[in-house]
């Protein structure tokens, strides 16, 4: 129940956070916005016993990445302040298409989850109500050890392709990012 | 199969060799180039600059793909790599990447579009753009790493990780001209609507992940034959968010908005590129995840969508194309169509239920190699132009015939190409295609080659748009179009090759005839 | 020799293309003369391969001679497959004949002329290899060559509306090919494993009624439409009178006189023989559109005020009369000799049509290089002032509206012979046609020759030596064949004879 | 306890939001910030996924992971981008960026 | 006698060298023309002789000519009686016309061609007469017909010889259509067009048991009849006053043509539709109702063109065709009607129409159109051997009369006979000839006319159906002599009307062939003496193979009654134009009404007008306005105009509809495009939400909507 109350409320900020980042005209407010929605899933991943990706999440999303969009904003906002209107000016188009799209999401994804253990999956097409098995109902399934050094293991042994690649792909982005942005000096 | 024993397997060494040594090539051109860039006077860019580096790396690494090809088809087993648990209790092994022969053949693709790409660049930017020219070169090669590992992926963790490497080098490369404001605006379209597609695609890879306890594509198709998955609609939304990314990187309608803009913006090499190589990756993908994750099913039924965005596709970019005043952007559209056409092969494909004794597979093979050159050769035509009149509007074609007979020439036979006329490559893909859809039996599929065939006479309207604009307008008199040695010998490379599938086809249909397997 | 004289005679003007290259434009006359002399080549083999080749009762796949099959995409079923029997014999020689003529006649381009002769080098290879390939496959690369090559010279060298008039020509063309496309896969899946692009494989295969499943019917619509947007059939006409009027001269010659036959070629060469079944079901649907073709054709044509359009709409009611004599020569219950005749009639109509139209055209060109118009009004009493063109063109009109002692009467005769066991109904309302055609062409002779002589062409020159040396053979043949058809008909009526065994 | 659908909830609302901003906001960085949320509403399927299907393997936080690591990059491309932009038009306003259209 | 194609091959050969060396021979050209001719009617001569010594037997030139099938369609020539009667009469003609010509055509500028053309009609004519297949005569049939087109539109420059020339060959392109679906039919039903195939017994029989109906031939009728009523309203139209009579008459037709859909299934046997088919040609060529409207057109040609051609030799072919098909015709008698119904029709009609006529060439051309009916009309009623005894004696008299019209024309300069008079004294020669020829024509005994005349005379009196057409003939012969007196009487009787009008006598050259043909005139006659003929004795239906018709023996009143017709058609011509004052002075005691015209004292003209031509005007009108407006008007220009239309109306269609369906196509594609590419706006915001758009769509179509 503790768990319940404690996830409504982090979802409410996550989910309230990221609706002002799409919405306050004001870029670097929006900005500050993401970064507490980042936050908040973070907390989501500790609710679901991920520490470890909670810790990166807060490194990487909030200290690197909400950073490096600051920069960014205060870079090419010279015009700072409000007087370039930021707010949406498609949003009458952009609204519906969204909760469209949120009622697609609920009715395709939410609703078979609904009751992932009854065995009563409900499926607004006429999936087959087949007990699925491979879903845990609780939580002494999530192990209560933490799961980093299982988390380091795979991606030393069998993700180590991915793992490789990510570096690779990190090179990649670093020197197109340096080629991209630097100023021609000539 | 574990690395230790890969190290024994001569043939599987092979295999892999491509997607290592361009990595170490990758690797070296870009510490080449930096090093390069700032040794004193430039003298070691004069002495060996980049791109004949590039080339130089390039050229062997042609020569290993057709010895992966090879290896690949005469391997007794598919070599499977990296293996992860996957669904717990799973039967089907579970591994990240796999080197088939069907993969072999689209890298393959890639490979050699980049090799023909880093000759076009060497034209294209001239004395321009001095520095980072390193850097350039060696996203390229990284980026044809990407688009190999893509095809190569039998995990929705590395097609998402390969579809993220392609793009950003891709995004880079198209915001490469940074003198031309149009370069920066196709980087950013392109770099928006990517990252876009890569979020839908991911989320939707997310819910397919969620349905089966897997990220194995076998073991999804697996879970969702045996019933097992939750809930099947919920995997065709995800399948369909799955399609948004890969769509994107084929340049699908809806998918497609990218392209026209980014085509006409980015260098031309890279248009060129794109719409080979990243293509040839792209299909490959499509292939993989279509054919293996969630195979002809009534009820996770992408193949009626892919059926109805095929017809969409190829119709809309052909429409489209015949307003277009700019060649680059109407080759996008043509490319858009083009898309459409291929996936005729894939549609047959999966109608026969893999049936390696179908023509689709074979068809979008051959249809990807032709589309290659073709469109390879086209790319180069309209740089040569754009080298002298700086324009790749079809104003500057006007009584090209007269500038340049040469070139004149060869777009024709490009043009006659990608409308499929013979004897040219692009007949021979089309025959394949639609050869494809029509040994079904399947009355869609017949309708779809009908609407196909319908499309080519359209596209050949706009194809010879072009033609007429060089040949029946005589325009002012303006000075010939003279054209660097590497940049004529590809073009004469890419007419022979245009001209040679269709007209020597048989080791071209042996090869993708073999190459089927994935 | 006897097996590679066709191959020579398809791709001799090609080299002789690739040759022409090497030529600088600077030197016009060479290239002309070098072109003219490379597309004689053909014309002096084409001949040596008829009188050598050997007439006589055969069955279908056995009427062919001077054959070739070597394996060329094995993997597909492709072969190298070419060889002549009675249908593409004449053509081959129609098809010889005409090219040097229509380059003769061309020597007066001044545009481009090293574009010029090296298309028309090209579009001759396609052309022959059309009438020669026994290889579905490579009869359809050949088909689709000629497209290209045409598209320049109506497009280039044509008339004020001439790019509209190539890219119709190109396009609607096109329209049939890839039908015909989707219809060649058809068929090819059809045949037994290993499948195979080889006419006289499929031809087998149709004789052995494999063709009756597989939405035959489909498959013979769209190998139909192929061909008939080619001959052209109503209402698949439209293009024609575009691209005949819009074509230079001798393209409009080559237009009419061989690329037409490509489309009822194709009926004798493809439909009938693959799918005997399905054209005897829909033979009636053909003679219908044929009809239509015959009276329309020759009505419109009476409309017109242009003297090319005029004879373009001639050929839609002149290939009207061929695709009756194909229509009516599988109509069921025929005997097969009134089967053999309708062929006949239609082989023989398409050569005389070719030589005929191809007289006309190159007429009309001598008259429009003179008058710069074609506008049927504003001649009148030529035949005054010129009097050798005037006795050529009235000669020509002649033999267009099938007066008997010329080619056309034969196969119009022969077609009407064949088709009246078929339908009595049809043949005598094609007689109208017949009457219409007449009165449409008299009208022409009257309004461009008769009369009192408009006094603007009062120094119109007559008809030069180059001029004449071109109709010249024309005129020669129409009369020998008019008046000798059997030299002509031996060769033909084995062909008849070995496609009309087929049908019961 | 938490039941499943709750964060599939929670993810679909961040997604759509994402998709919200990415069709009104016109700040190309602001667009940059929707892509993060929609990378986000991922994660948290991915890892709420990872944690509620029954077995040993974690691959879905795996894959949340790399998908940290890629948006960082991405990131870093994209502003590096964005800023390339704004040094040819001055500004970064996405919808007025359209040399290109039709 | 293998030398029979030798006989239109000279010809031939020398329209070759006239037309590739008329340059060089120039004035010299006819010789060559004559020579050949001459050459032709040597073997003709020696063909006889052989054939005569062969009894009848003469081996045929064959040979094969197109082969189809497994079968050959062979080509040659035959002799016998009936070939040899046409090879004198061809050649003899020709050589005549062809010598006049040299005088008549003098200093024309086309000289050379002129006789090059009559070369080759003559090569034509010859071989349709000797032909032994069908196929054969068919494609000689055309050529005369070419050759005809050339020659009356020799002087092209004219606008009415032109259109003649093109009306010539379309009406009788009209009746070859009918020759040559006869000819398809007789193909599909005997496998052969050769004669002997086809005269063979059996074939015969079969074909005429073989009973076809006809259904749709109620509604072909109608349409037709709805032509004709069509017609009448324009007549009536044009000329206010017939307004009523038009009116009276469409009805009638209207009631007719429901009456023929309502009542009329036709069953006819294969062999009369055959014959019947095969007399439509005929009827395009020997210009019989209501195909003729050509031939009075025909004389705007050169004069001795109209002799040869429009005179003696081809619309004679039609009649010949009809003898040499006699046996298809015989076997089944409904063919052999309607033959002698149009015949005799068109005898009437036209003599009708001869008497008004002011033109000399038209008064002949009417004529010869009668006589021609007459023939047809012998041939109807059984008279083989009299239709052709009339057909070769008409040759040579018409020919003789328009040689002589020539000549006058040649002399006076006008074809008017208004303007002529009195030309007797200063064209004494011609006038001879004329005279004789007029009197043959007229039927007058002694000359060649009255033989054959009254021989056909015969034949009808003894036909088995009635007398009626004994009545048409006997009428026709009065009505002949009747005009005929009436243009001698204008021409070269009485005196000089038009004073700047210089006649004078025509050259030897053109004299000569008048003086050959005038004693052929009588002559020919000789050869067909009731009782004696020798003509008969050859050219009989018995030789041809047709058992069991009755041979008439002479009948006196027959040639009494048929001379009187002659003679009192001259007679009362003469007493008009003649002698018109004496003779209706001496009337008027007796007869007040015409005393009343003879108190007039009025020219003949008022005289022809209130007492002879005005019962005979309002026929004479009705049926020219027939001719003029009905058949010429509304059948030829009506079908002309109509098809005009009709093309014009093709040619929109093809404009708007045809290619506009195509245009659609591609404008729809253009327009696509052009739609569809504003989806591309440049702003990425939009692309994300198409996209993202599309996305939802499609998976809430497939996810509810399937």
């Amino acid at each position: 129940m503790g768990n319940q109350i404690a996830f409504i409320v982090i979802a409410a900020v996550t989910i309230i956070a990221a609706a002002c980042v799409v919405i306050i005209p004001n870029i670097l407010r929006s900005a500050l916005f993401l970064a507490f929605s980042f936050l908040g899933v973070a907390a989501l991943y500790i609710l679901l016993n991920a520490e470890f990706l909670a810790a990166m999440q807060v490194l990487i999303y909030v200290g690197a990445i909400t950073v490096l969009i600051m920069f960014a904003i205060v870079l090419t906002q010279q015009l700072m302040g409000a007087k370039i209107k930021q707010s949406s000016r498609a949003w009458w188009i952009g609204a519906p298409v969204a909760v469209l799209a949120f009622l697609l999401f609920t009715t395709s994804f939410v609703t078979p989850f609904k009751h992932p253990t009854s065995g009563t999956a409900v499926s607004i097409a006429s999936a087959p109500a087949v007990p699925k098995d491979f879903y845990a109902e609780n939580e002494q399934a999530r192990a209560s050890e933490g799961t980093t050094p299982k988390i380091a293991e795979m991606l030393l042994r069998p993700y180590v392709l991915p793992f490789e690649l990510a570096s690779l792909i990190l090179l990649a982005a670093l020197v197109g990012a340096i080629v991209i942005a630097k100023e021609e000096n000539e | 199969m574990d690395l230790s024993q890969l190290i024994k397997d001569s043939t599987a060494m092979i295999c892999v060799a491509p997607v290592l040594m361009l990595t170490v090539a990758g690797l070296l051109v870009l510490m080449f180039g930096v090093i390069a860039d700032r040794f004193p006077k430039g003298k070691l860019n004069h002495w060996m600059p980049p791109e004949y580096l590039s080339i130089a790396v390039m050229v062997p690494m042609v020569i290993f793909g057709f010895a992966a090809l090879r290896s690949a088809i005469l391997r007794p087993e598919t070599l499977r790599l990296f293996p992860v648990g996957g669904q717990p209790g799973s039967p089907l092994p579970a591994y990240l990447i796999q080197f088939d022969p069907l993969a072999m053949f689209l890298s393959l693709a890639a490979i050699i579009g980049t090799l023909v790409v880093v000759v076009m660049s060497l034209e294209y930017f001239g004395d321009h753009n001095q520095r980072n020219r390193g850097e350039y070169f060696a996203l390229l090669i990284f980026a044809t790493v990407a688009a190999i590992l893509l095809a190569c992926s039998t995990d929705l963790l590395m097609i998402y990780l390969s579809i993220e490497f392609l793009s950003l080098a891709s995004y880079v490369l198209a915001a490469y001209w940074k003198d031309d404001p149009k370069s920066s605006e196709a980087g950013m379209k392109y770099f928006l609507f990517g990252a876009l597609s890569s979020a839908l695609m991911l989320y939707g890879m997310s819910m397919l992940y969620g349905l089966t306890n897997t990220t194995n594509l076998a073991q999804i198709a697996s879970t969702l034959a045996s019933g097992q998955a939750l809930s099947t609609p919920a995997a065709l939304t995800a399948v369909i968010l799955v399609l948004a990314g890969i769509g994107y990187k084929l340049a699908l309608v809806p998918f497609h908005m990218w392209a026209p803009d980014t085509y006409e913006g980015a260098p031309t090499p890279i248009t060129a590129w794109l719409s080979v190589a990243s293509k040839a990756a792209g299909l490959a993908v499509a292939a993989r995840f279509l054919l293996t994750a969630v195979p002809m099913r009534s009820d996770v039924d992408w193949y009626t969508i892919i059926l109805v965005l095929s017809a969409v596709s190829m119709t809309l970019g052909n429409m489209v194309a015949i307003t277009q005043k700019n060649i680059k952007r109407m080759l996008a559209y043509s490319s858009i169509a083009q898309v459409g056409y291929m996936l005729i092969g894939l549609l047959a494909a999966a109608a026969s239920h893999n049936n390696p004794a179908n023509f689709g597979l074979a068809g979008l093979l051959i249809y990807a190699a032709s589309y290659l050159f073709m469109n390879l050769g086209a790319f180069a035509v309209v740089i040569a132009v754009e080298r002298k009149t700086g324009s790749s509007d079809l104003a500057a074609y006007v009584g090209l015939m007269k500038r340049s007979p040469f070139l004149a020439a060869s777009m024709v036979v490009f043009f006659l190409s990608l409308a499929g006329m013979p004897p040219t490559a692009g007949f021979l893909g089309k025959l394949y295609v639609f050869a494809g859809a029509i040994q079904t039996g399947q009355k869609d599929l017949l309708i779809l080659a009908i609407i196909a065939v319908a499309n080519s006479v359209i596209s050949v309207y706009y194809y010879f748009n072009v033609v007429r604009l060089m040949f029946m307008n005589e325009g002012e008199a303006k000075s010939p179009i003279g054209l660097s040695k590497p940049l004529r010998a590809t073009i004469i490379l890419m007419l022979i090759l245009t001209f040679a599938i269709c007209l020597a086809a048989g080791p071209v249909v042996s090869l993708a005839k073999a190459s089927v397997i994935l | 020799m006897s097996s590679w004289i066709l191959t020579l005679i398809t791709f001799i003007p090609l080299a002789g293309a690739l040759l022409l290259m090497f030529i600088p434009k600077e030197r016009p006359n060479t290239i002309k003369w070098f072109a003219i002399v490379v597309s004689f080549v053909p014309l002096v083999l084409s001949v040596i391969m008829w009188l050598n080749y050997k007439t006589g009762a055969a069955q279908f796949p056995h009427g062919i001679q001077f054959e070739v099959n070597l394996p060329w995409i094995s993997q597909l079923g492709v072969n190298y497959r070419m060889g002549v029997d009675g249908v593409s014999v004449p053509m081959i020689f129609l098809t010889t004949l005409l090219v040097p003529i229509c380059l003769i006649y061309s020597l007066i381009i001044e545009t481009r002329p090293k574009e010029y002769f090296w298309l028309f080098l090209v579009l001759e290879t396609g052309m022959l290899g059309t009438f020669s390939a026994l290889d579905f496959f490579l009869f359809y690369v050949f088909w689709e060559l000629t497209l290209v090559p045409m598209y320049f010279l109506i497009g280039i060298w044509g008339g004020p509306r001439r790019e509209y008039a190539a890219i119709k020509f190109f396009l609607y063309t096109l329209v049939g090919s890839v039908a015909m496309l989707l219809a060649i896969l058809a068929l090819y899946f059809a045949t037994p494993a290993p499948h195979t692009f080889d006419m006289m494989a499929m031809a087998k295969a149709g004789m052995d009624g494999r063709f009756t499943t597989l939405g035959a019917s489909l498959v013979f619509w769209a190998l139909f439409l192929g061909f008939a947007v080619k001959v052209p059939v109503w209402p698949f006409h439209t293009w024609l009178p575009d691209a005949h009027v819009e074509a230079p001269t001798a393209g409009s010659v080559i237009l009419a006189g061989v690329l037409l036959k490509m489309g009822t070629y194709g009926f004798l060469r493809i439909i009938l023989p693959i799918m005997p079944e399905s054209s005897q079901r829909f033979w009636m649907p053909l003679a219908i559109l044929a009809l239509i073709s015959i009276i329309y054709g020759a009505l419109v044509a009476m409309a017109q005020k242009d003297l090319k359009k005029l004879i373009a709409y001639s050929s839609v009611n002149h290939m009207g009369y061929t695709m009756l004599g194909i229509a009516a020569a599988v109509a069921p219950g025929v005997l097969l000799n009134d089967r053999a005749t309708a062929l006949n009639g239609a082989q023989m109509q398409m050569f005389a049509h070719g030589i005929i139209t191809g007289a006309l055209f190159l007429l009309v060109g001598v008259v429009y290089e003179r008058a710069h118009t074609r506008d049927l009004d504003s001649f009148g009493g030529l035949g005054a002032r010129v009097p050798v063109f005037a006795g050529l063109f009235t000669l020509a009109c002649f033999a267009s509206l099938g007066l008997p002692g010329m080619a056309g009467f034969i196969g119009e005769f022969f077609v009407f012979r064949g088709a009246f066991p078929a339908s009595i109904l049809i043949t005598a309302l094609a007689t109208i046609g017949i009457v219409v055609t007449a009165a449409y062409l008299l009208w022409t002779v009257q309004r461009v020759l008769l009369g009192p002589l408009n006094p603007k062409y009062e120094k119109m020159p007559d008809i030069d030596v180059r001029e004449k040396l071109c109709v010249a053979p024309l005129i020669f043949f129409m009369l020998l064949f008019g008046i000798w058809p059997k030299l002509l008909l031996d060769i033909l009526n084995t062909a008849s004879l070995a496609i009309g065994a087929m049908f019961k | 306890m938490v039941p499943l659908s709750w964060y599939i909830t929670v993810s679909a609302a961040l997604f759509s939001l994402g998709l919200f901003g990415m069709m009104t906001r016109r700040n190309a960085i602001a667009l940059l910030m929707s892509i993060e949320l929609m990378l986000n509403a991922a994660n948290i399927n991915l890892v709420a996924f990872s944690s509620y299907l029954r077995g040993p393997a974690l691959t879905g936080q795996i894959f949340a992971l790399f998908v940290i690591t890629l948006a960082a990059a991405e990131a870093a491309v994209g502003i590096a981008i964005v800023i390339n932009v704004y040094r040819a038009v001055r500004h970064i306003n996405a919808d007025d960026v359209n040399l290109m259209k039709w | 006698m293998h030398l029979a194609w030798l006989i239109p091959i000279l010809p031939l050969a020398a329209f070759l060298v006239i037309i590739f060396f008329g340059q060089n021979l120039k004035e010299r050209s006819p010789y060559v023309g004559i020579a050949a001719i001459a050459g032709s009617f040597l073997v003709s001569c020696y063909a006889a002789v052989t054939w005569l010594a062969g009894h009848g037997k003469t081996g045929d030139f064959i040979c094969n000519w197109a082969p189809y099938g497994s079968d050959m369609i062979r080509v040659g020539f035959s002799v016998d009686a009936l070939t040899i009667m046409m090879l004198f009469v061809v050649t003899v003609v020709s050589m005549m016309v062809q010598i006049f010509s040299v005088g008549y055509m003098h200093g024309d500028k086309r000289f050379p061609r002129f006789f090059a053309y009559l070369s080759l009609f003559t090569c034509a004519m010859l071989s349709l007469v000797i032909a032994n297949t069908l196929l054969l005569m068919y494609v000689s049939w055309e050529l005369v017909g070419l050759t005809s087109y050339l020659l009356i539109g020799f002087w092209f420059e004219k606008p009415e010889a032109m259109r003649a020339a093109k009306k010539a060959f379309l009406v009788t392109r009209v009746g070859d259509v009918g020759f040559f679906l006869g000819l398809l039919l007789l193909y599909a039903n005997v496998g052969s067009l050769e004669l002997s195939k086809i005269f063979e017994h059996h074939t015969l029989i079969a074909m005429a048991a073989k009973e076809v109906s006809i259904p749709a031939i109620g509604a072909i009728a109608a349409i037709i009849l709805g032509i004709f009523s069509y017609g009448f309203a324009a007549a009536a139209l044009k000329g206010a006053k017939r307004l009523p009579i038009a009116i009276i008459a469409g009805v009638a037709v209207f009631a007719i043509v429901f009456a023929l859909m309502h009542s009329l299934s036709v069953s006819l046997s294969i062999a009369a539709i055959a014959a019947l088919l095969l007399f439509w040609g005929a009827m395009g060529k020997s210009a019989q109702f209501p195909l003729h409207v050509w031939l009075p057109d025909a004389m705007e040609g050169p004069t001795p063109v109209s002799a040869l051609i429009h005179a003696a030799t081809m619309v004679a072919a039609g009649v010949y065709l009809v003898a040499r098909m006699y046996p298809v015709f015989h076997i089944d008698q409904r063919a052999l009607m309607v033959v002698a119904a149009i015949g005799a029709f068109t005898a009437l009609f036209a003599a009708t129409m001869g008497l008004v006529m002011n033109d000399i060439k038209k008064v002949l051309a009417y004529s010869t159109i009668s006589q021609l009916g007459y023939m047809m009309m012998a041939l109807g009623v059984g008279g083989y051997t009299a239709g052709m005894f009339h057909l070769m004696t008409h040759a040579y008299f018409k020919a003789n009369l328009f040689l002589g019209s020539g000549s006058v024309i040649h002399g006076t300069g006008t074809q008017d006979m208004r303007q002529m008079g009195g030309l007797r004294k200063k064209m004494p020669w011609t006038f001879l000839t004329f005279a004789i020829g007029t009197l043959a024509l007229a039927g007058f005994p002694g000359f060649a006319g009255f033989f054959s005349k009254d021989e056909i005379l015969l034949t009808a009196y003894h036909w088995e159906y009635g007398k009626i057409i004994f009545y048409a003939g006997l009428a026709g012969a009065f009505m002949t002599a009747f005009y005929m007196t009436r243009l001698v009487a204008m021409t070269f009787l009485g005196k000089p009307r038009d004073p700047s009008i210089h006649a004078h006598e025509s050259w030897k050259v053109m004299l000569i062939p008048l003086f050959i043909l005038a004693f052929l005139s009588i002559a020919a006659g000789y050869i067909g003496i009731p009782g004696h003929s020798i003509f008969g004795h050859y050219i009989n239906p018995e030789v041809i193979g047709i058992e069991g018709m009755v041979e008439h023996h002479f009948s006196l009143v027959v040639m009494l009654l048929g001379t009187l017709a002659g003679i009192v058609g001259i007679g009362i011509a003469s007493l008009i134009w003649i002698w018109p004052v004496l003779k209706f002075d001496w009337l008027k005691p007796s007869f007040g009404w015409v005393q009343t015209i003879v108190e007039n004292k009025y020219y003949m003209d008022e005289i022809n007008d209130i007492v002879v031509i005005k019962p005979l005007m309002f026929v004479n009108n009705a049926m020219y306005a027939f001719d003029r407006w009905v058949i010429d008007y509304a059948i030829v220009n009506g079908v002309g105009w109509f098809t005009l239309i009709l093309s014009r109306f093709w040619s929109v269609f093809d404009k708007y509809v045809v290619d506009g369906l195509v245009n659609l196509v591609a404008e729809t594609s253009k327009i696509g495009g052009r739609v569809l590419k504003f989806t591309q706006t440049g702003i990425v915001q939009q692309y994300a939400a198409i996209t993202v758009i599309c996305v939802i769509l499609l998976s809430w179509y497939f996810l509810i909507l399937r």
